[in-house]
């Protein structure tokens, strides 16, 4: 399958408007139409250009390691005595997420389209990384919004930023994480639109990101499914992976959207439960409701006014108050089912992984792992599932050294920082 | 009376009218009674009032924050619909609303469009709410009479400007520079070719906004606008020096 | 070229006792004998197997993303105006080095011995990380022992390698680094001979290791050579390398030992500069000399009465007072051209590499950035050089931020602190 | 006299003979002397004088830190020898040095061994030098009558511990166990099956060393090897309680 004939199958979703059933659109400031109009051609004549997927993959596999591998967590499978479990390892990609497949992509176009600047928001620092990665290999100026939560959370993926020549500008507005960096960054697109493209991160987002980012990601289900073909003789019973925005998620579940016996699961950041209220669910429990923000309508986390609420995950990139509107359609088409992983079903996940597989997922992609080790063990050793692992955990050093309360650790960040204030 | 009647009306004998804007629940309503009263005292010909969002993506730095912080100080739509009706009741100029599309999404459309005809709202501006994603609103719009106000931008072709005109009603609002609000605009060359296809394209009255601050800004302007927009200036001046310098600001501005 | 026939030529500079000319040997203490007349007949069973170097490449490709890619650094070229610089991606190998490679090797010679534990030393914290990771795939138990600055100054390593199940040993002798881990390595070793395997992390030590580890490595430079063959459509004039041990640079030389016309180019640690005396240059500059150490003859920086001496550089996995015996006969044989780099030298050499290619190479890597870059200009543009980027630089965060001297980054770990010690 | 000749003639009337260890320069040369004195007063048959290595990857903790030690201190291989030469003009009991090869390598086999003569040092024992690696270390034994004392191991075979008796001359070295000196080892069954495969691989006198502590430990050994070896446990001894407490401790052990 290549990638513009898989275009074809996502586009049978989009409907004229940029709607998925009742989900999608452009709800943009006058001042973009134009742009958002030239984009739209821009990405309607790369997909049906043959050469432009082809180069797309060329620059994937040179620049980063594409195809990933599918690993087969053989101890993980023997110690649930279940499904076989398969690893997609979105992780071994260069700067170490599923990010990059987007932004390599939305590098291309840009370059199609003459831009000269590209700009970023970023919560977890992994989109930021990618597009500051891409803008130094593409030779654009690069600007980065980040809240100042996330700034000060996510403080080595802004260092490295720094030194691949990019600006990050923490924004400090609103719940100053991620959706107000989707704020400011529309702030500066209105600004400056002539010569700057946005960079959107995730399958959210004004029409065509969603369909955009869901395409570029598309080259990991499109893998996902040749590989576990070649490994496994069959097709995966269940697919799993992690919901943020979702374009990890809409990234895999392309491979096997056409294949009706293949059972793909969403998972979102349950957080401290989802009865507390401090949470990021939005296809899943009861606390999110419809609505029109940052662009396009979908499910949002937000009052009876209509005020986006704040959300809480122990994985920045999953903290996020709205969903993309292809997987809200896929909810309502019940093609994708959805659950939830709380921080502290996430950790052990971790712990489990890293101990039986020598595989750190990160945080984010963890709760996709805690959803598929409650299913595998009730599955027949002949089945298989495949798990989306978006990115690797080192990255999340802080946040997971942290989380496991590790003495040694906070040791040597005081001992650190004694160096530093001498 | 129409919006657009009206304007032309109060347009007799003046160079530009001038609209103002506020947004509601900041710093409280009190002082937004008595910002708005200074306004009508100076002489404003019509007034935008803003039902605050946490999402506020078109809104500089100035009005970002009085958004934010109304809604931290717990403002409620129902309220900013109780306050409006309570100033078209008490002042003689039409009164809009200026909000993002969620606000009135999750008020219901239906409710929010009849609320407004109760409250004597007179038009609305919606920045994110371009005509393709508002049938309903425009649909709503033409049926209650409540003006639905879209916005011409210096990117918007001929042809958009056309569309646009297609739904409009009351004026249209022509956003002066790329960018937010509340950062300065230059008055200069392009502008004036901007606003002559503006012209063009519609026989609504124009209003010109983004970064309007100053007499001079509004001379600058007359003549060829019909209606000045300030926007984020009368926030910095209630913040620095409070409600009553807002009469004489406005009174000094034409 | 197979690995099995690519260990033939190896084989061929290797005599009976293990040397490589002058250089290489097996001076171990007795209890040791047997175990590594073992450990040897495995390893010939392994070469002379087929079937072995096939899972070893299934492995690679299904654990870790192998083939690593070779890229093609336009913008560097560019910049320098002279010849197509090419970098052979090692920093995308599961764990972030080509440690993986060797490591992967050896898990699976352990296997075949029916071990059950294994130690190893580390320096970077890389190697570590690679054996715990394998350990845990393996279901093997794993000690790791690691002088106690290189504790102190790789954290993160440390904190992964517990998580992923071994038990890391702070080694608080001697120089407490890198070489005092490998003696420290040993004695567990002579203790627990039965059922342990020492995963030795460089191609050095007793034999067989340095072939071992040689040959493990191979891979990274059968990849390269078909891969610049296809993209450059000849040979590269020069090939480089940074050389701590020397295993990274044996990996990519071999792909070109038979290939007289490609120059090979092995850059050690000038540390503060090769006439301050703190570096780490055993074969290139003066200060080294030849002596018996670590379980094997080859150049080592010690003093007149063959005292090993301190090293210094700012890249720890560089840090080492001996050096590959294979390297250094191919220094004799004038086969491999050494150079020193600069720690500052390898900080301005990184600060560009991430600026023009969005890249970070770890600071070992760093180092043969640095000898290329001084050449690729006098070269002509038709003509061709690949650099080893052994690892990636976000490992060494804390080591780079604090070179470069980041305020945000010091604010940030202070903060932290804070944190910790309320 | 050769090494071998001298043992067995020391042998005569004693249930077994005692080695002991000693560092060079640790803590210094001046406490060496009194602790050397202290040991043949005590009456030990032999001594093995270590010349500190930086790298004694044998050794374990207490072995380990006496070598640093001492090379921090300053001492050179040079004050080694010359105080070797002192040692063996004053004490009528053999003296050996145990080093690493690299000691060796770097001083020149050739004058290392030349130097030994003069040193009227009787022999060598080398942790880190199979005979595979030292051709011309033992032909150099062999021409010089510097007697090279091989290590038999646990783990060596039979055919192993041919090829060391082949290359041997003074004693074997037997190691009483797995692992590194310092640590306990426990003379069983296993060890007594140990050692007479040693006894079957060769007719040159045994010592046993490696976690030889005690007057039980070398009971225990006593009547199966020849020699028994008292390494860090000195050491102990002389870093707590001081040079005078060796005499004692060494006459007690017998
Ligand atoms: C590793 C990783 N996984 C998942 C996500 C969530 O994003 P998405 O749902 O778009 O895949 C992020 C976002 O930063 C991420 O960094
Ligand atoms: C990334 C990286 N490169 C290079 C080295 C140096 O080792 P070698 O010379 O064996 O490749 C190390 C050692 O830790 C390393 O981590």
């Amino acid at each position: 399958m290549t990638g513009a004939q898989h275009h074809h199958e996502t586009d049978t979703i989009m409907n004229d408007n940029g709607f998925f059933g009742q989900w999608g659109g452009a709800y943009i400031p006058e001042i973009l139409h134009q742009t958002f109009a030239e984009l739209t051609i821009a990405l309607r004549q790369a997909q049906a250009d043959p050469n432009f997927w082809q180069e797309f993959l060329q620059l994937m596999s040179s620049y980063s390691c594409r195809p990933t591998p599918l690993t087969h967590a053989a101890n993980l499978s023997r110690h649930f005595g279940g499904a076989q479990i398969y690893i997609k390892r979105e992780d071994l990609n260069h700067t170490g997420a599923h990010k990059a497949n987007n932004v390599m992509g939305q590098g291309l176009l840009v370059r199609r389209m003459g831009k000269k600047r590209v700009i970023a928001e970023t919560g977890a620092g992994q989109h930021g990384m990618a597009t500051a990665t891409m803008a130094a290999k593409f030779g654009l100026k690069c600007t980065i919004y980040m809240g100042e939560v996330d700034v000060q959370r996510q403080r080595p993926n802004v260092f490295w930023m720094e030194k691949m020549g990019a600006t990050v500008v923490s924004v400090k507005d609103g719940s100053r994480t991620l959706k107000d960096a989707i704020n400011e960054a529309f702030r500066d697109w209105v600004t400056n639109v002539d010569d700057t493209h946005y960079v959107f991160g995730t399958a959210c987002g004004p029409a065509p990101f969603p369909e955009m980012v869901a395409w570029f990601q598309s080259i990991v289900g499109t893998e996902a499914r040749r590989q576990i073909l070649a490994s496994h003789g069959r097709l995966p019973a269940r697919v799993y992976a992690c919901v943020g925005g979702g374009s990890n998620a809409m990234g895999i579940f392309q491979g096997f959207l056409d294949d009706p016996e293949v059972q793909l699961v969403g998972v979102e950041a349950g957080g401290r439960g989802l009865d507390t209220g401090l949470h990021a669910c939005r296809l899943c429990g009861r606390d999110a409701s419809p609505g029109v923000a940052q662009g396009y309508r979908s499910m949002f986390l937000q009052d009876e006014d209509g005020q986006m609420r704040e959300t809480h995950s122990v994985a920045a990139g999953l903290d996020y108050v709205g969903v993309s509107p292809i997987l809200a359609d896929l909810a309502d088409r019940r093609r994708v089912r959805f659950a939830a992983a709380t921080d502290s079903e996430v950790m052990e996940a971790l712990d489990l992984t890293m101990r039986m597989e020598g595989i750190i997922p990160a945080l984010e992609s963890a709760h996709a792992f805690v959803q598929a080790f409650k299913e595998a063990a009730e599955m027949r050793p002949d089945e298989a599932i495949v798990i989306n692992q978006s990115g690797r955990g080192d990255k999340d050093i802080f946040t997971i050294a942290h989380a496991f309360d590790d003495p040694s650790w906070k040791e040597f960040i005081v001992e650190r920082a004694r160096q530093y204030q001498r | 009376m129409s919006l657009e009647t009206e304007l032309r009306s109060r347009l007799a004998g003046k160079d530009i009218l001038l609209m103002t804007h506020i947004v509601l629940g900041y710093p409280s309503f009190a002082i937004n009674r008595e910002v708005i009263a200074g306004m009508v005292a100076g002489g404003v010909d019509c007034i935008e009032m803003q039902i605050p969002f946490s999402e506020p993506m078109a809104d500089g730095p100035v009005i970002l924050k009085a958004n934010q912080e109304s809604i931290a100080a717990g403002t409620k739509v129902a309220d900013c619909m109780a306050f409006a009706a309570e100033m078209t009741r008490q002042h003689a100029i039409p009164f809009l609303f200026m909000t993002y599309y969620n606000i009135i999404f999750k008020y219901g459309e239906e409710r929010f469009f009849a609320d407004c005809v109760k409250a004597g709202i007179k038009g609305l501006i919606v920045p994110d709410l371009p005509p393709e994603m508002g049938r309903d609103y425009y649909r709503l719009a033409r049926e209650t009479g409540v003006a639905a106000v879209p916005i011409f931008a210096p990117t918007s072709t001929e042809q958009r400007m056309a569309e646009l005109h297609g739904v409009a009603d009351g004026f249209i609002y022509c956003v002066a520079r790329r960018g937010v609000t509340g950062r300065q605009s230059s008055f200069d060359d392009d502008f004036d070719r901007y606003l002559s296809r503006c012209r063009a394209a519609t026989c609504l009255p124009l209003a010109v906004g983004f970064g309007i601050r100053s007499r001079a800004d509004i001379a600058a302007i007359s003549g060829k606008a019909d209606m000045a927009v300030i926007g984020s200036e009368t926030i910095r001046l209630v913040d620095s020096e409070g409600p009553p310098s807002v009469a004489p600001f406005i009174a000094g501005l034409r």
